[in-house]
């Protein structure tokens, strides 16, 4: 029978990194660049085909594709990986998001070659995140999908784009420290009853971390991937950091890269610590449930397009870890759609708001009217994603908001069930923020002369948009694969859980 | 029972009209996008009147039961929760299928007239289609999500047809008031969802409503400001009727929405859409008398207030959409006071009845005002009315058709309006006497503002017009059209088919109370041709002489404005901004501040740092001090 | 009462005022150890003290102090703050060590020794077993060598050349 | 001849000229009286060691060999240390310790 | 002894021959070819670091006085290593006409401070301990003297050989404690001696903090930034890898062989200094602005991490301080190599001179970019496998918030590492540093650098080694 071998999603990106440093001239950098990830995203359907006729044929293991390698013998290191249905997911996603952003980007000026290299090695550490099963390794890609974020703002980036470049870096790593000490943690309760310690999620999942280790460090990982999902109240990093972030950047920082926190306190956190998650659930979804309404909240008086969206994946991502912190079989199922979800949303988003700011040159919102008229395509894959934002059936929003929601509220204490009204209650602030962009920016005249002689999108950036619309009206329309693929690889988190 | 499998394409071709014509917008003849629209909604129109003969008359047994069509798994939220989508066929849905095609064919043909020459032709029949889809999705929908999920497509459409004229800078506001309004109710309608999933565990109407089920039979939940669990769950589900139904205080959308083209007001902003709200409390009906008969109460007042409210300011609007709006308004109140008063199954039943009968003869006669309206804005290229008058001479058929449909809705006999209004008045009568007494004054006010309209638009003093003429053929057919249905559905047996329990029963004529209501109706219309047959002062001075009244009615009672403060006050200045400053100076200021006290303790100890040996040497001698006699003390063995 | 004739020297030598006069006072401490080296019954240490001490460093002393002093001029005394500093400093260190030193309970003082040679001390500064000195020895004699060096490379210092 | 003088008696001294040194260290301002005060730990220190061997352990020469080698350090030390002071001499024209606190924060 | 036996010793043999080699050849090289000579001083170093690959065994000699195993084998090789990329660093310091004389006298003091260090590490009793410490100490005082037309390398070197000798003397008098409660200087009899009594706790903080002063921990480690500022940029990469890295291998003797049974007593003395060190150390480095400066209050920093290792008091805290040492010498002495490269070329020494950078040197930047995320810490650089083993080595024995702190500290180390990678990246200059070519033995060391520290983290070998080697050194010795 035909395996899956996943290191092949590490080795085309840095297959492509290799091409980047060695072909000469910049414009030969980008179609690299573009050929890579275009092959990558190709191999990332292969998988999901892969997985899911994997799947049909009655495999029932917990992860597909397994490898296991020993790495560091001494520590019991090892380089396994392995993907299940939420994984498989996240890739598709983190696939379809490059392959938009190196599109979206494709008329980058300066240092083209060093701007590739370094997206794509970020992107190098998102796929081996996802396909890590091994604690260490996790840890090790996570942090190696951050740093490039640093380079990639500072240099490329606009506005205040060395304070936030900075304060970016300094608040995902200084979560990520958290999160080591975290791992360190689990990985010397991992084997209480003797035997060796081990950093596999596989095998950590099968022993009982003792209870007050447990309450020690659930709260680091949590905080530790949180940070990383905009938890409140360190989600500052979000705003600045998009808001100065070249496109393809907001693109995959917002599309992927908070994901990796939704996706790590479900492996980890969640799955690994399930005792203390139930406990602590509470304390923390006070703050996420803040998160969600503030960050809507806040989107609504911002004027600037990259705020505004920012402060929005902060309540989206928010809902994220509302989902997993519910602790329901449904609920989870929403947060991982909505992970996908808001990953394909958002960074649509962002990349049009890229391809506008590149024409307007402005993201003031003020300053723009009447681009219907103008630069129709952008404009209406803006309301399409404005649209899916703000959870309109049909579109993935919805199908991943929805069962956040009624899992959330089937929880049985009164209290979670209080709390997410008041959650749910952001869709319509929603509305409000993303409505109101619609009808200033889009509709109405254009009252900037300039403005006039706009051009619509070019073909490449028709790609970028286009390959993400289709996922977004896929999922929305037909959530069923998805959505039985999570469900099934939700099943060992749930039996952790009771 | 019989096969309704068919039934799905009423689905699925106005889907594949607007997929078809939306993706390839643009690269279409847009007289080819209508032509696909209309074809698509053609047909479903064909098979829905089948599906209905088929439903009504074909049907061997004596009562009507539900029946689901078709049904497909969409989405499995867990194991226990599934949504389906399918096809619900019963005796409200069959009987909204054609009301939704019957207008929306006409509107669409009408369209072809009214929207000649437009820039966004094509847009706007690619928009028509998804709305005729999710219109028919919804009174469809097996199971609440699905009802929602059209619910939204449908608030969706509507949003963006009303700001089909998106660069005028009032269509484009009220597009997004009537979203935003419909999505805060909605949210309220979504709560509701979930309170019933948690309690019931399911989605399904079948389930749901059925009279013999655990929702219905145990009681549920417990008890919160003194009343059910299940009647707050109802009372949220009717919070998103009446979001999209505009009742008070969620109506102050649809006067707005009026910004739309008018053939889209006719088809949502008064036959189909709006009704939806009172669709929901019919399809939730058993669930609401049998479980919850203190959130039916709530319903009954919010209509009786809204069609009360809204008929006071119909009589001093000036623009003719806004007054049909309003008098929507008020006849949705009608609709929805019917239900909260009706009781359940056989004769106590009436008013459930009498609600869907309004429903469907309402469709007809606001549907063809709304035309008519259209015809005449059509002509004269403005909604006001002090640029009409005496418009029967020029448009002759526009006039005969819009006469009906004022006959009608002021119920006077034999035109629909009579019949559905007597009933719903009967079903007040027999249950709550204030309520009647209200509906009663309604009829009156109806009748005036109506003929108001009427008189001040069709007769009065001629204007200076610029070539006027009487619409083309496209657009005055579909108004004959609706004119014979106005004519003739107020004859059909309503209590033999659509019944609370899905029994029939009969009815018979309250004479009693029809006889004053026409009285009534025929007073308000004398008082309006008075008033407004020719130009006189005579309506001023009784305006002048209402004084504060009038210009509070004129206002519309500042629900505007209240809003306005509460979002822009409340919301935006008092919460929002806060929570912004809050984010920029308490949050980020605390992550920047210890990133400066770092740099700045940093500064502060350079001072270690002297450069000199001597210090050096003693910060070396002090460490070692430290260290030894904190051994000293804490290991003094 | 010799004890507290070398304190008195060795405080002297830390508080003169004049260069050469502290490094005399040094002299006369160092010639104090030696005393002390005697009293214990260890001939060559006492020795090698003066020899190495008083005809090496403290000659070099002399010869850097006339190299780089006027004799005339008096030292600079510290700031008072950071002298009661230093004394405090000082007298808490010594006072912790006194302490420390005074409460411990030594083993038995073993009163006989065997008498020392200087063949003895040959022999284990040359032995290479246990309790034998000759890689020490080596070592020592390595950092001599790389001292000197360093000594000669330093100070010898030609004109800097002009570019 | 030490049956007469107790051990403590010698550490005690030793203890004293070693806090003697450190004081001078601290407080000199003079780089070669530093040198001196460094001198004058070491000593203590010697004293200790030979002490402590004629004392408690006579039967190895451990501490006494220990002695010799320091004797022979301070001397590199003091050479190297000399060399290094007549060379910033040559440079700034003084031995102040006060005076090197060019490089400093 | 045997005469085999003596090949244990092969190391410090070979440099010591080494040493008197070129010290003869320094004689018979003309003024005119200092660059030859230059070569083959480099050619004996690299003679000896490959001697060290060599299969190492263990063994004691001296009755003890020396003791070596495949683990100080190891030490020795990193620090032979270290010194061999160090000089290879060096050529542009030397070809300046006033250096170029006095190359042989430079190595000979280097490598003999080097011979201290081997017979320091390797030492099993006090006396050479002692001796091993003064020299590999007092050369270096001179070294750091060595520029004697800059009065900044003359107030480095006065720095370093007074305050180095005021702690020798604190290290003798604890030594001194030591020999009167067990009457013996040997590692092992005076570890199995040693009662735990008030007079052993202060040795060992009097030894403790006396080896402090090497390794730079804080509050002992003042000298170190002027010390490493004023001398010659060799000099400075020499202390901050070399003379540090042998500090601290002979305090895990000391405090495992020695101390071991009191190590419930130091723990608490070294986690406090850990937190101290690490955080003033990065506080201190925040601010600087010229980079040697600013090199040695990171690596103080870097010291503080190091004892995360030490504090696990066994083999695996042994061998994953060997494991850093070996990555902290690939990322150090890359960035000391950029460093000195520009220094040489330019003497420009400030951090704001580097504005721009990239944009001419893009290769050079790299190279410092990446010893930047290296000792920051960041993956797959070698760094983040030595920095996560310390925090793993750390953890082990329970000190979660010690670790905690740590890391978080490693946030504002990585601030300003950072705010180097942004002046040179990120920040235009009118006048940057211009384009210039290295010199070859520049080029070669930068290469094993950069290639060092892509490669070490990604084979296991190495550490899993260490680990291995280091248990068997404490089964053997302890």
């Amino acid at each position: 029978m035909l395996t899956y071998n996943l290191n092949i999603l590490l080795l085309v990106p840095i297959m492509t990194l290799a091409g980047i440093v060695l072909v000469k001239d910049t414009r030969n950098a980008r179609i690299v660049t573009a050929i890579g990830m275009s092959v990558q995203l190709l191999l990332v359907f292969v998988l999901l085909y892969m997985y899911m006729a994997e799947r049909n044929a009655g495999n029932i293991d917990e992860v597909l594709f397994y490898q296991d390698f020993t790495w560091y013998e001494s520590l019991n290191i090892r380089y396994s990986i392995g993907v299940d249905g939420i994984a498989v997911g996240l890739i598709v996603l983190t696939g379809i998001v490059v392959f938009a952003g190196v599109f979206a980007s494709w008329l980058m000026k300066d240092l083209v070659k060093e701007f590739f290299f370094w997206l794509i090695l970020l992107v190098t550490g998102v796929f081996g995140f996802f396909i890590s099963l091994d604690l260490f390794i996790m840890f090790m890609f996570f942090e190696l999908a951050v740093i490039p974020m640093y380079l990639l703002i500072g240099i490329w980036g606009t506005g205040p784009k060395e304070y936030s470049a900075m304060k970016l870096t300094l608040m995902l790593m200084g979560a990520s420290a958290i999160l080591l000490v975290g791992i360190l943690g689990i990985y010397f309760n991992s084997a209480p009853d003797g035997g060796a310690l081990t950093f596999n999620i596989l095998e950590i999942s099968k022993v009982n971390i003792p209870i007050d280790a447990q309450r020690f460090f659930f709260p680091m990982v949590f905080v530790g991937f949180g940070v990383i999902s905009a938890l409140f109240p360190f989600h500052t990093w979000s705003p600045d950091g998009h808001a100065s972030a070249p496109t393809a950047v907001s693109m995959l920082h917002a599309g992927v890269l908070m994901k990796l926190g939704g996706y790590g306190v479900l492996k980890v956190a969640i799955y690994l610590l399930p005792d203390a998650a139930s406990e602590m659930a509470t304390f923390f979804l006070i703050f996420v449930t803040i998160g969600v309404i503030y960050g809507a909240l806040s989107a609504v008086m911002q004027r600037d397009l990259k705020y505004i969206n920012a402060y929005s994946s902060v309540s989206h991502v928010g809902l994220i870890l509302f989902g997993l912190l519910m602790l329901t079989k449904t609920a989870l199922n929403g947060a991982v759609l909505q992970m996908i979800s808001h990953g394909l949303i958002t960074a649509l988003f962002f990349g049009l708001i890229g391809m506008i700011y590149g024409r307007t040159h402005t993201r003031m919102v003020s300053e723009m009217s009447g681009l219907l008229k103008v630069m129709p395509f952008l404009s209406v894959a803006y309301v399409i994603a404005g649209l899916a934002s703000l959870g309109m059936p049909g579109l993935s929003g919805f199908v991943a908001e929805l069962p956040i929601f009624v899992g959330a509220f089937s929880h049985p204490e009164p209290f979670y069930r209080v709390i997410t009204v008041i959650a749910i209650s952001s869709i319509v602030v929603a509305a409000v923020y993303i409505l109101r962009v619609i009808a200033k920016m889009l509709m109405e005249k254009v009252k900037e002369e300039a403005n006039n002689k706009l051009t619509d999108a070019k073909w490449y950036e028709k790609i970028s948009v286009i390959s993400l619309l289709l996922f977004i009206v896929a999922i929305g329309l037909v959530p069923f694969w998805l959505s039985e693929m999570i469900m099934t690889s939700l099943e060992p988190i749930i039996r952790r859980l009771n | 029972m019989g096969n309704y499998q068919y039934t799905i394409w009423i689905l699925i071709l106005p889907f594949a009209a607007f997929l078809f014509t939306g993706i390839l917008s643009g690269k279409l003849k847009p007289s080819f996008t209508a032509a696909i629209s209309i074809g698509a909604i053609g047909i479903a129109t064909v098979l829905s009147y089948f599906a209905a003969i088929q439903y009504f008359f074909l049907n061997a047994s004596e009562s009507y039961t539900a029946i689901e069509a078709a049904s497909f798994t969409w989405y499995r939220l867990s194991d226990t929760l599934v949504i389906d989508m399918g096809i619900l066929i019963d005796s409200i849905s069959v009987m909204m299928l054609v009301v939704i095609t019957t207008v929306s064919l006409m509107v669409h043909i009408y369209s072809t007239g009214y929207m000649k020459g437009d820039d966004g032709y094509a847009r706007y029949f690619t928009f028509l289609s998804l709305f005729s889809f999710a219109m028919l999705g919804l009174v469809l929908a097996t199971n609440l999500i699905q009802i929602y999920v059209f619910w939204e497509l449908v608030g969706l459409s509507s949003y963006l047809l009303i700001g089909h004229y998106y660069q005028k800078p009032s269509a484009v506001a009220a597009a997004k008031k009537a979203f935003i309004v419909t999505r805060f109710a909605d949210l309220g309608f979504l709560i509701g969802i979930l309170m019933l999933s948690y309690y019931t565990g399911t989605f399904s109407f079948s389930e749901i409503t059925d009279p013999n089920g655990p929702l219905i039979t145990q009681t549920i939940g417990g008890v919160f400001l003194g009343l059910s669990t299940l009647t707050w769950a109802m009372i949220l589900v009717f919070m998103g009727g009446a979001g999209k139904s505009a009742m008070f205080p969620f109506h102050i959308w649809l006067p707005d929405a009026m910004e739309g083209p008018t053939p889209i007001s006719a088809l949502i902003h008064a036959a189909t859409m709006v009704v939806a709200g009172v669709f929901l409390v019919a399809r939730m009906f058993t669930v609401y008398s049998l479980a919850a008969p203190e959130a039916l109460e709530v319903i009954a007042f919010i209509g009786a207030f809204t069609s009360l409210f809204a008929a006071l300011i119909a009589i001093t609007q000036t623009d003719i959409k806004k007054i049909l709006a309003y008098s929507t308004i008020s006849q949705i109140g009608y609709m929805m006071m019917a239900l909260g008063v009706s009781g359940y199954s056989g004769e106590a039943g009436l008013g459930f009845t009498a609600s869907m009968f309004h429903l469907f003869t309402h469709a007809f006669f606001k549907a063809l005002l709304f035309l008519g309206a259209g015809s005449i804005i059509h002509a004269v290229h403005s909604n006001e009315m002090k640029d009409m008058g005496n418009l029967r001479k020029h448009l002759p058929a526009t006039h005969i058709t819009f006469l009906i449909a004022t006959l009608a809705i002021s119920g006077i006999p034999p035109f629909s309006g009579f019949f559905s209004k007597d009933e719903i008045l009967a079903a007040a009568y027999a249950s709550n006497k204030l309520y009647f007494a209200v509906e009663y004054l309604v009829a009156g006010l109806t009748a005036f503002y109506m003929f108001r309209l009427y008189f001040k638009v069709f007769w009065g003093k001629e204007r200076t017009y610029e070539n006027i003429q009487e619409s083309p053929a496209s657009m005055t057919i579909p108004l004959w059209i609706l004119a014979f249905g106005t004519l003739f559905a107020g004859f059909l047996p309503f209590s033999h088919l659509v019944t609370t329990d899905g029994i029939p029963f009969d009815t018979h004529f309250h004479w009693n109370i029809a006889l004053p209501s026409v009285g009534i109706a025929l007073a308000g219309i004398f008082i309006a041709a008075a008033l407004y047959k020719k130009e006189s002062a005579r309506s001023q001075k009784i305006a002048a002489s209402l004084g504060a009244f009038y210009s509070v009615t004129k206002e519309k009672f500042y629900v505007d404005e209240i809003y306005i403060f509460i979002t822009k006050k409340i919301i935006f200045n008092l919460i929002s901004m806060p929570v912004v400053w809050f984010d920029r100076h308490i949050v980020d200021g605390f992550m920047n501040l210890t990133g400066n006290t770092t740099v700045a303790l940093s500064f502060r100890i350079r001072k270690f740092q002297s450069g000199n040996i001597h210090q050096y040497a003693l910060v070396f001698l002090t460490g070692i001090l430290i260290a030894t006699l904190f051994y000293l003390f804490y290991y003094p063995n | 009462m010799g004890s507290a004739l070398v304190l008195i020297f060795a405080i002297m030598s830390v508080t003169s005022r004049k260069l050469l006069r502290a490094a005399i006072y040094l002299l006369f401490v160092l010639i104090g150890v030696a005393i002390f080296y005697l009293v214990l019954d260890y001939m060559f240490l006492a020795a090698v003290q003066i020899v190495v001490y008083m005809g090496g460093i403290v000659v070099l002393f002399i010869f850097s102090i006339l190299l780089t002093s006027h004799l005339s001029e008096k030292l600079q005394v510290v700031k008072p703050l950071e002298f009661i500093i230093a004394a405090l400093v000082s007298l808490i260190g010594a006072g912790v060590a006194l302490s420390v030193i005074s409460t411990h309970t030594f083993k038995p003082v073993v009163a006989d020794s065997p008498e020392i040679t200087v063949f003895e001390i040959g022999t284990q500064l040359l032995s290479y077993g246990k309790y034998g000195y000759v890689l020490p020895f080596e070592v020592i004699s390595v950092l001599l060598l790389a001292a000197m060096i360093a000594a000669i490379v330093i100070a010898k210092r030609e004109k800097k050349p002009e570019s | 001849m030490i049956e007469d003088i107790p051990l403590s008696h010698i550490l005690i001294v030793s203890t004293l000229i070693f806090f003697i040194g450190v004081y001078g260290f601290l407080t000199r301002k003079n780089m070669i009286t530093m040198l001196i005060s460094v001198e004058l730990v070491l000593n203590a220190v010697n004293i200790n060691f030979v002490a402590i061997n004629r004392y408690l352990y006579p039967e190895r020469l451990e501490g006494h060999f220990f002695a010799l080698f320091v004797i022979g350090i301070a001397a590199a030390e003091a050479a190297v240390a000399i060399a290094i002071f007549i060379n910033l001499y040559r440079n700034i024209r003084s031995i102040d310790v006060d005076e090197v606190t060019e490089m400093k924060y | 002894m045997s005469f085999s036996e003596i090949f244990l010793m092969r190391n410090e043999l070979l440099l010591v021959t080494a040493v008197l080699v070129i010290l003869i050849a320094d004689l018979s090289f003309d003024a005119d070819k200092r660059k030859q000579f230059y070569y083959f001083s480099i050619f004996l170093v690299f003679i000896v670091t490959v001697s060290g690959l060599f299969p190492a065994k263990s063994g004691l000699l001296f009755g003890g006085m020396y003791q070596t195993g495949p683990l100080q084998a190891m030490m020795k090789n990193i620090l032979n290593f270290s010194t061999l990329i160090i000089l290879l660093q060096s050529w542009g310091w030397f070809s300046h006409v006033n250096q170029q004389k006095r190359i042989g006298e430079f190595m000979i003091l280097l490598l003999s401070t080097l011979i201290g260090m081997g017979y320091m590490i390797s030492s099993g009793h006090f006396l050479m301990f002692y001796l091993g410490l003064e020299l590999a100490t007092i050369p270096l005082a001179a070294l750091a003297a060595y520029d004697y037309y800059n009065s900044k390398s003359a107030e480095a070197g006065i720095k370093l050989i007074l305050l180095a000798a005021f702690s020798s003397g604190i290290i003798l008098f604890g030594i001194s404690l030591i020999y009167a409660i067990t009457g013996t200087m040997y590692f092992e009899g005076a570890g199995q001696l040693i009662d735990g009594s008030t007079l052993s706790v202060l040795g060992l903080v009097l030894i403790f903090t006396g080896l402090s002063f090497k390794i730079s921990l804080v509050p002992f480690h003042l000298w170190a930034a002027d010390v490493y500022e004023g001398s010659p940029i060799a000099l400075t990469s020499y202390l901050s890898v070399v003379s540090k890295g042998s500090a601290v291998f002979i305090l895990l003797i000391v405090l495992n062989t020695v101390f071991a049974s009191l190590n419930d007593i130091w723990d608490p003395l070294i986690y406090i200094i850990i937190i101290i060190t690490i955080t003033v150390g990065n506080l201190f480095a925040i601010r600087q602005r010229n980079i040697k400066r600013f090199l040695a209050f990171s690596s103080i920093a870097q010291a503080g991490f190091i004892m995360l290792g030490v504090i696990n008091n066994s083999a695996f805290g042994v061998a994953t301080v060997v494991y850093f040492m070996l990555v902290y010498m690939f990322s150090n002495l890359a960035a000391f190599g950029v460093v000195s490269a520009i220094s040489a070329e330019t003497g420009k020494e400030s951090i704001d001179d580097y504005k721009g950078f990239y944009g001419t040197n893009p290769k050079l930047s790299l190279v410092m970019m990446l010893a930047m995320f290296s000792l920051a810490g960041i993956p797959p650089i070698a760094g983040f496998f030595g920095k996560f083993f310390l925090f793993t080595a750390a953890a082990e024995k329970g000190y979660y918030i010690l670790v905690l702190i740590a890391v978080l500290n490693t946030i504002i180390s990585l601030y300003y590492y950072l705010l180097i990678i942004k002046t040179m990246f990120i920040e235009k200059s009118d006048t940057p540093i211009p384009f210039f070519k290295s010199n070859l033995p520049m080029k070669i060391s930068l290469v094993i650098c950069v290639l060092g520290m892509v490669i070490t983290g990604f084979t296991s070998g190495v550490f899993d080694y260490m680990v291995e080697m280091s248990d068997q050194l404490f089964s053997d010795m302890y």
